[in-house]
């Protein structure tokens, strides 16, 4: 698939750990209680995606497109991770914790 | 009058706008004006009574309006015999059941606007002639109905009112569902109901086979056949007087109307396979079974609902024949139900108004205590249990004889409730008005001057139509045996014997 | 017409009306003692975009900024909704009392650059473009819908809204990404000829129908189709009644119009006479088609049990999402311009129950069912029609709008002979009436306990509320400038 | 000719006007003026009736038919009848009988009902009935015959209830209406069954005088193997047995004694009840195309004859023995008419009409004398006392036993020769039934006018309860009726006494001018002319038997009640046993028909009203999830529907959206799972 080998490393490879990277941050979403471990594992997720795109367009044959898209990911990754922390300081600030299981005053 | 079907339909609506912007505090005036608003409507049914052509069969009074082009939706309306008739019931008993709702004091400007609107909605279902426009109409009753229940019914009416909106509602989706597979059954797609009744024969079986079942399911609902009919007790009993009469009196006849002038001519092929069994044998159990069941009822209303649902089982039973005696009946059934119920809810109303309840054996002995009222009750039963000389028996026979020559069971079957009627209907009047004076409504007040306008209207349409039928007769008899030719001619006659 | 940045910039002017209002409005804030002016302001500015969407919509049609983003009609319909959208949510938050000196500057601001990430989202033609405007959406969203900082709701609601958003738009990157793999470009109509001969390869079949899914979850979310739909509820519950609105019909909107704009020409290929065929291996429509009726199922019977208002309004907007997906997956004009209809429709009953739910909520501080007990029997009579006039409008009774709307869906559907979708699509809109009679009968049957507080009708939200009935009311009897217009509006670029 | 219709039409004027403002005008003008109109109205059709049939006699006797064409009624698909009116010989006879014996009860009833406050309502009624009976009398087809068919049932209910604070009395009168309802059903099937048969043949039509024509087309038509005819006629006896109160619908007939004594005086033994005869011979030729049918009749006729007599042997209440007496001659009648006799049917229909009308009378008048008491028990010696009465009812009762030269000899005599030719049996039983008639009548007269007066004698426990409350009355005076009684009662009797003259057998040296008269209506009907010669010795013989028969049952009834010889060993043994209580008890068939019919209608009633309301009602709400079907399940009986059924759709609807609340936990991790779940179920979907 999409020419690997042993010798050289290929697309395959980079398809292969940002695989990996996207379940990691699956599974510290899934997992975490605590709301800024949850955030990280979101940064995983999305920085997984960025290196699809810089790989797919270093190996692919047309221009900087991916590269480009991963300058913006990590951008509003990081306005999303500022807004997150803002909100999650808010909520300690009331509740002196950020413990998702614990926000469940809206449900049903 | 070239505009005479909007003015029939709309003139009411414009009361109902009339009645809203009328000051809160003066009640009279406010059931003056919606008497008044009612009464243009009946002078239209009185010219349409004379001026309708009673030799053709065809529309008549059509008005054609292009009204969204982008959806080919036209504002159609037209009457034939059948609509005919249903409209000049719609248009006689709206002013009575006002005057009957004379009584009502909560929200006085809320319930004849209600009232009105429904009014509107009902001539506009019996006029309409664009599926979509009928359709419109068809749910536009529902408000005004739920409301009219629900918030100047009885003690249970919230959940009448939400269980009658419900069922009704199931209905029309699939309803919904068969208009717009109709419409784009066409090329060019329409809802011109004269165009789908002519490209009838261009109907695959399949479709027509689904389209007529989801329709009937629509109608049987409204009618109510059986299982489909367990919302209309508790829809009367809770329901104010004069509501029960519009429910019975036309309601349910859009139910078997829907049946006539939908599944019928444009379905005729389906028509011819399901008759038997959807409209013949289920209308017969109707019939038998309303009969047994209202005898176990322990109140009037639902005694007389009941009642209803074994009469509406004749209309059934009659359309099923396809024959010029059967359906002639059965739309003849149609109207006489709606006066002779009519009578009854009416009746019923009287002594909930001065006992508060309706409870059978809560009472006897009345006869001495109102004589008056107990002569009309007398009357309006026996016209119930299809006696001669009222309009019911004449519809009954035609029905009964229909079917004897579509299947001898059935009429035979039928037949056989005349005794059970006659039981129930005698048992009520002697447990209620009969017997020696149950002291604790010894004082009650016999029917007033506004009771007895009500009723007398009735009485002489039950005893005249008993006497000479023919003044309605004639209006859709054309009309029905074309219709009877165009379902009869729609298969073989070698395929019809087999569906005895 | 293919413009590049420069040129582009004549006919980008509502955008950047938009950009400039929402930056204005800061700075009057900041630099002006005019807070209580400021929604106004922020009113005036919308209305002024509204404005130049209508003078430019005469402009000759095109791709621009290099086709990132395309000027067409369908772009223009969405705009002026969410023109129209932003507008009454402005509207009912300078009448609502939750806001009351809540930072109007940044309120105000935010909202409106939300709307220029809508704008975007409904026009743009390329995959960065789309996730921008997605994101730019989004962000924004996680801070209004959190923006009542003291009241706990609010924080949790934005902090899961925001979790959510997340790993669904990460999800949607992810699949991104894959496409971009695959096809080695951005651009919708590149993609949309390259996938047909990727798709081709036997192997592909997967990845792609990976790729699909995963760039769903991002869509799906903001729309809140099921089994992407848990945040919304919660969401709207925390958020400021106007917010929820904005929510309820303005993202969901943006996020059905980036759905169409993405599936049909990146995933599908027309075939003339106004239908569209899926691409190959890629069974689309029939998953699509099962979410939709699992979503206006799920919608419907959730609502079923609940009591608050706001969040029944919640569960009833997912089962709407439900209905318009009808239009969606019968890929035809017929279902298209039914969903751009429906649309219209949905933003006048649902911003009509919204405000006269924020119109309770002002004076009797309550968001449930019991907030509205005896409503027509304590002053409030014309609130209650109206509120009557939306319930049964949503629930797609005659002769009021939705109805219409449904009416359309349906026939896309039933044109198309998929009648199992028809059929539930029925019984959920019979469902559907049980819950809005719930608010109606409290209204109306239910009589006031000592206590219910008198319901006065203030004359902003009243004009609000008379102008969505009007239109609910109008369009049900005549509809014909609507469908016209969405007629109109069912050419897109980008195929 | 256009008069017929006001011989229909005038009563029932009487009655619109008595009905609506009668009340009023017994306040103004008084108790004489509803009277005056009431009887005025059934003298003045009686003497249109007359003119009528004087009209009738003036044409020549094949041509003699007078026709009314009121209107167009129903003319629907092969339906087209009209409500027209025909005068014909028989219907002729029954009009007569109809008017004349109904207005001299008009004028009975003014001095019967002296205390009823209500009289307006009375004369209301009977002028109704009169409409009715006319109608179905000279109605010119089955349709308008059927509706004076119900018609005189609403009347006969309305007047049997007329005092109805008592709900015996009410009761009675929805008794008597459903047992003829019974009978309609089955009279309504037969007429479809002929109007269809006939149109089969292409002859649709209900007008009598066509079907006269065209019956005969019928031969060989079979419906289900049985011949159509058969069925039709068998269908329309059950009718008629329902009005004419035969074996098995006679029940209601004793009941209606409850109503006042005119109206079974009028009803229930002169007109309505003969209304089955009339019909029967009305459709002679149809019924002569069933032999089968024809000799069902005869049995029924002869069975219902004896069978009443046994029990009219040993009834206390004066009005009873007269009830059981009128079915068992109404029995007779309907042997006549098995044998193809038609003519000698309605013959005894007539002359019975005047001494059955005028026995009632006579016990109206004692009744009213000793103050409602109806128990013969408590009467005697009233000869002295009332002696018009008792001349009249003596009379009555000779002719109605059937000792010549009066009515009842001639009419019964030559219903017994006819069945004698018949089938032997069948005389015979009808003997004894006229040897038990002539006893229990006198037993009656002797127990009622001779011996002592024992008003206000304590009885047995058979008693009926009124012994309490009118124990005070026998102190009053018992005398004679008021004129108003009285002069019916003779013109009655004088009836009785010489109507029999019009059907003198040719035997007897008299020209049979009776069935001569009729003979233009029943040549058509294959009816067995002029006794063949050998006959008349048969004839004579058989007159004599009977004569012989009838005075033997009167010396019994003699010895028991008045000489009270045989009281004392023999009766008393019988009066022990069961036959005794079988007949007192009438045989128990009323208990027999609660117990079976109407029990069981109930009870399904009742069982199907639960069904509805629990199951079908249950379902549905448990389809729309209302918590009240739980409920009702909780309370249901039916655990199988239950948990089958409603259960299971509550489930569906309820049970769902709570788990998916459920589903909604709020916490955000777990909102994320079924994200993920949710793409991986698609993925899945997908490869599969």
């Amino acid at each position: 698939m999409l020419g690997m080998s042993m010798t050289t490393v290929g697309l395959a490879h980079y398809l292969f750990v940002s695989l990996v990277l996207l379940c990691l941050g699956l599974f510290c979403v899934l997992t975490r209680r605590n709301a800024i471990g949850v955030l990280m594992g979101i940064e995983l997720i999305l920085n997984s995606a960025g290196i699809n795109f810089v790989a797919a367009s270093r190996f692919g044959s047309s221009g900087f497109d991916g590269q480009v898209f991963a300058v913006f990911i990590i951008m509003l990754a990081a306005a999303e991770s500022a807004i997150g922390l803002a909100v999650v300081l808010g909520i300690y600030r009331r509740m002196r914790a950020i413990d998702t299981s614990r926000l469940t005053t809206l449900q049903g | 009058m070239e505009h005479f079907l909007t003015l029939m339909t709309f003139l009411p609506l414009l009361g109902a706008l009339v009645v809203l912007v009328l000051p809160r505090g003066n009640a009279n005036l406010v059931r003056w004006t919606a008497l008044v608003s009612t009464l243009p409507g009946l002078l239209l049914g009185v010219w349409l009574f004379q001026h309708f052509d009673r030799s053709v069969a065809t529309m008549q009074l059509v008005e054609r309006h292009a009204w969204i082009p982008a959806f080919n939706v036209q504002y159609l309306m037209g009457v034939d015999g059948l609509s005919v008739s249903m409209l000049l019931l719609t248009v006689l008993l709206s002013p009575l059941c006002i005057l009957a709702s004379w009584g009502i004091e909560k929200g006085v400007k809320g319930y004849f606007a209600l009232f009105l609107l429904l009014e509107t909605g009902m001539i506009g279902v019996f006029s309409a002639l664009d599926f979509f426009l009928f359709f419109i109409f068809w749910e536009l009753m529902l408000l005004p109905m739920y409301f009219l229940i629900g918030i100047w019914g009885g003690p249970r009416r919230e959940y009448a009112a939400i269980k009658f909106f419900l069922y009704t509602l199931i209905g029309s989706v699939l309803m919904l569902i068969a208009m717009l597979a109709l419409y784009f059954a066409n090329t060019p797609h329409t809802f011109d109901m004269m165009v789908l009744m002519e490209k009838a024969p261009t109907y695959s079986h399949g479709f027509q086979a689904w389209a007529w079942i989801a329709l009937f399911i629509g109608f049987a609902i409204k009618i109510p056949a059986f299982p489909f009919h367990t919302w209309l007790p508790d829809a009367h009993v809770e329901a104010p007087t004069a509501i029960s009469v519009i429910l019975a009196g036309v309601l349910l006849k859009m139910g078997t109307y829907g049946i006539l002038r939908v599944c019928f001519p444009v379905f005729p092929l389906a028509t011819q396979e399901y008759a038997f069994w959807a409209l013949g044998v289920l209308g017969c159990w109707n019939i038998v079974y309303g009969a047994l069941c209202a005898m176990a009822q322990k109140d009037m209303k639902s005694l007389v609902a009941y009642s209803s649902i074994s009469h509406m089982g004749y209309v059934m039973l009659g359309m099923a024949t396809l024959t010029p005696e059967g359906m002639n009946g059965a739309v003849l059934q149609m109207f006489n139900h709606g006066t002779v119920t009519a009578m009854l809810f009416l009746l019923v109303g009287v002594i909930y108004d001065r006992a508060h309840h309706r409870n059978i054996d809560g009472f006897g002995g009345l006869a001495s205590v109102m004589p008056i009222y107990t002569g009309f009750v007398t009357i309006a039963f026996f016209a119930a249990l299809g006696l001669p000389g009222f309009s019911a028996f004449i519809s009954e026979v035609l029905v009964l004889l229909g079917t004897w020559q579509y299947s001898k069971p059935l009429a035979i079957i039928a037949a056989s409730a005349v005794v059970l009627t006659a039981g129930y209907m005698l048992w009520m009047l002697q447990r209620v008005w009969l017997g020696p004076v149950n002291e604790k409504y010894a004082g009650l007040p016999d029917m007033n001057w506004r009771e007895i306008v009500t009723l007398v209207p009735l009485t002489v349409i039950v005893i005249v139509l008993g006497v000479y039928p023919h003044a309605v007769l004639d209006l859709f008899g054309p009309t029905l045996v074309a219709l009877g030719d165009t379902v009869s001619s729609a298969v073989p006659a070698a395929a019809q014997a087999v569906l005895r | 017409m293919d413009l590049g940045n420069a040129a582009s910039l004549a006919y980008h002017v509502p955008e950047l009306v938009l950009a400039g209002g929402s930056i204005v409005v800061l700075l009057l804030d900041v630099f002006t003692g005019m807070k209580a002016r400021l929604g106004e302001v922020a009113l005036l500015i919308v209305a002024f975009a509204i404005f130049t969407i209508g003078y430019g919509a005469s402009a000759q049609q095109g791709y621009l900024f290099n086709r990132m983003v395309a000027l067409d009609s369908f772009a223009l319909f969405f705009k002026f909704l969410f023109g129209f959208t932003t507008l009454a949510t402005i509207w009912m938050s300078t009448g609502s009392r939750e806001l009351d000196g809540e930072h109007p500057g940044e309120y105000y601001s935010i909202l409106l650059a939300g709307t220029l990430g809508m704008f975007y989202m409904a026009s743009a033609t390329n995959l960065l473009m789309a996730y921008l405007a997605l994101e730019f959406v989004s962000l924004t969203s996680y801070i209004l819908s959190g923006f009542l900082r003291h009241r706990e709701r609010g924080a949790e609601a934005s902090l899961k809204y925001l979790i959510y958003g997340g790993v669904a738009s990460g999800a949607m990157l992810y699949g991104f990404s894959l496409l971009y793999a695959l096809t080695g470009t951005l651009d919708y109509a590149e993609l949309g000829h390259k996938l047909a001969a990727v798709a081709a390869v036997p192997g592909n079949g997967a990845i792609l129908f990976i790729a699909v899914t995963l760039t769903l979850v991002g869509i799906g979310y903001k729309i809140a189709m099921v089994p992407f739909h848990q945040w919304s509820p919660d969401v709207y519950e925390g958020s400021p009644l106007p917010i929820t609105a904005y929510l309820a019909v303005g993202s969901k909107a943006a996020g059905l119009a980036l759905l169409i704009r993405f599936f049909y020409p990146a995933l599908s290929s027309a075939v003339g006479d106004g239908t569209w065929t899926a691409l190959h291996g890629v069974a689309w429509p029939t998953l699509m088609s099962v979410v939709a009726m699992v979503t206006m199922t799920v919608g419907n019977l959730t609502a079923l049990r609940q009591q608050n208002v706001k969040r029944l309004l919640a569960y009833s907007s997912i089962a709407h999402a439900g209905y318009m997906l009808m239009g969606f997956v019968v890929l035809t004009d017929g279902g298209l311009r039914a969903i751009l209809f429906y649309s219209v429709v949905y933003y006048l009953m649902n911003l009509g129950a919204f405000a006269v739910l924020l119109l309770v909520v002002n004076q009797t501080g309550r968001e449930d069912i019991e907030a509205f007990r005896g409503l027509a029997w304590r002053g409030g009579a014309p609130v209650a029609i109206a509120m009557l006039i939306f319930l049964f409008s949503l629930a797609g009774l005659p002769p009021f709008a939705g109805f219409i709307g449904k009416a359309y869906l349906f026939a896309a559907v039933i044109e198309q002979k998929m009648w199992l979708l028809a059929l539930v699509a029925a019984l959920n809109s019979v469902v559907g009436l049980a819950y809005y009679v719930r608010i109606a009968r409290a209204m109306f049957l239910d009589q006031p306990v000592a206590g219910d507080p008198e319901i006065a009708v203030d004359t902003s939200n009243g004009v609000l509320i008379g102008m969505l009935v009007a239109g609910t009311l109008v369009f049900g009897l005549w509809w014909t400038p609507v469908i016209n217009f969405a007629d109109r509006s069912v050419v897109f670029f980008g195929n | 000719m256009q008069a017929l219709r006001w011989i229909v039409l005038l009563p029932l004027i009487g009655a619109a006007i008595n009905l609506t403002l009668g009340s009023r005008i017994q306040r103004s003008v008084g108790r004489a003026g509803v009277a005056v109109l009431g009887s005025g109205m059934a003298l003045a059709s009686f003497a249109i009736a007359v003119t009528g049939f004087l009209k009738l006699r003036a044409l020549e006797p094949e041509s003699r038919l007078l026709l009314d064409n009121v209107l167009p009624w129903l003319h629907v698909g092969s339906l087209n009848v009209s409500l027209a009116f025909q005068l014909d010989p028989l219907s002729a006879v029954m009009v007569l009988v109809v008017t004349g014996i109904g207005s001299l009860i008009h004028i009975y009833s003014f001095g019967y009902m002296d205390e009823d406050p209500a009289l307006w309502r009375f004369f209301g009624l009977l002028n109704l009935f009169l409409f009715a009976m006319l109608t179905l009398v000279l109605g010119d087809n089955i349709l308008v015959m059927f509706v004076g068919w119900e018609g005189v049932g609403l009347c006969s209910w309305a007047l049997i209830g007329f005092w109805y604070k008592d709900h015996a009395n009410t009761a009675a009168a929805n008794k008597a209406f459903l047992f003829n309802r019974i009978g309609d059903f089955a009279f309504l099937c037969g007429t479809m069954l002929l109007f269809w048969s006939l149109a089969g043949l292409g002859h649709a039509t209900l007008v009598f005088r066509e079907l006269d024509t065209v019956v005969g087309l019928l031969e060989g038509q079979a419906l289900w193997g049985v011949p159509v005819a058969t069925l039709a006629t068998l269908l329309l006896f059950i009718g008629a047995t329902g009005k004419s109160a035969q074996i098995p619908l006679y029940v209601w007939l004793p009941d209606a004694m409850a109503g006042p004594t005119p109206v079974s005086a009028l009803i229930h033994a002169a007109t309505m009840v003969t209304a089955g005869v009339y019909m029967v011979s009305r459709l002679h030729c149809l019924f002569s195309l069933a032999p089968f049918t024809l000799n069902v009749i005869a049995v029924v006729g002869t069975t219902t004859a004896i069978f009443a007599a046994t029990i009219a042997v040993t009834q206390h209440d004066i009005k009873k023995v007269l009830a059981y007496s009128t079915v068992s001659q109404l029995g007779y009648m309907f042997v006549a008419l098995g044998c193809g006799a038609y003519a000698a049917g309605v013959f005894h229909l007539v002359t019975h009409a005047f001494f059955k009308a005028c026995l009632f009378l006579g016990a109206g008048s004692v009744i009213h004398a000793s103050h409602h008491e109806q128990d013969m028990r408590r009467m005697g010696g009233l000869r002295t006392k009332m002696p018009l009465t008792f001349w009249t009812f003596l009379v009555s009762t000779m002719a109605i036993a059937g000792l010549p030269p009066l009515a009842g000899f001639f009419s019964k005599d030559e219903i017994l020769l006819k069945a004698y030719q018949h089938d032997p049996l069948l005389w015979g039983v009808g003997l004894v039934t006229a040897g038990l008639t002539a006893f229990y009548m006198f037993r009656q007269v002797f127990l009622v006018f001779f011996g002592e007066s024992r008003a206000g004698a304590s009885l047995d426990p058979h008693a009926s309860a009124h012994a309490a409350d009118h124990h005070g009355h026998h102190v009053h005076e018992v005398h004679e009726s008021s004129a108003a009684m009285t002069l019916p009662l003779v013109l009655l009797a004088c009836g009785a006494l010489t109507a029999g003259w019009l059907g003198i057998p040719s035997a007897l040296g008299g020209n049979n001018l009776f069935t001569e008269w009729l003979s233009p209506v029943f040549a058509s009907g294959g009816e067995h002319h002029g006794v063949e010669h050998e006959g008349l010795e048969l004839e004579y013989a058989l007159m004599v038997v009977s004569v012989l028969v009838a005075l033997a049952g009167i010396t019994l009834a003699y010895l028991v009640y008045l000489r009270k010889s045989l009281n004392a060993d023999t009766f008393s043994r019988i009066a022990r046993g069961v036959p005794y209580r079988l007949s007192f008890n009438k045989y128990y068939v009323d208990e027999f028909y609660y117990g079976t019919v109407l029990a069981g209608t109930l009870a399904l009633s009742r069982a199907l009203g639960w069904f509805d309301k629990v199951i079908i009602d249950g379902v549905v709400n448990g389809a729309a999830a209302s918590v009240r079907a739980v409920s009702i399940l909780g309370g249901g009986i039916d655990k199988v529907v239950v948990d089958g059924l409603v259960n299971f759709t509550a489930r569906a609807f309820n049970g769902v959206g709570g788990a998916l609340r459920l589903a909604q936990t709020g916490n955000i991790n777990a909102y994320v799972y079924v994200l993920l779940i949710g793409v991986t179920a698609v993925l899945l979907a997908g490869a599969w």
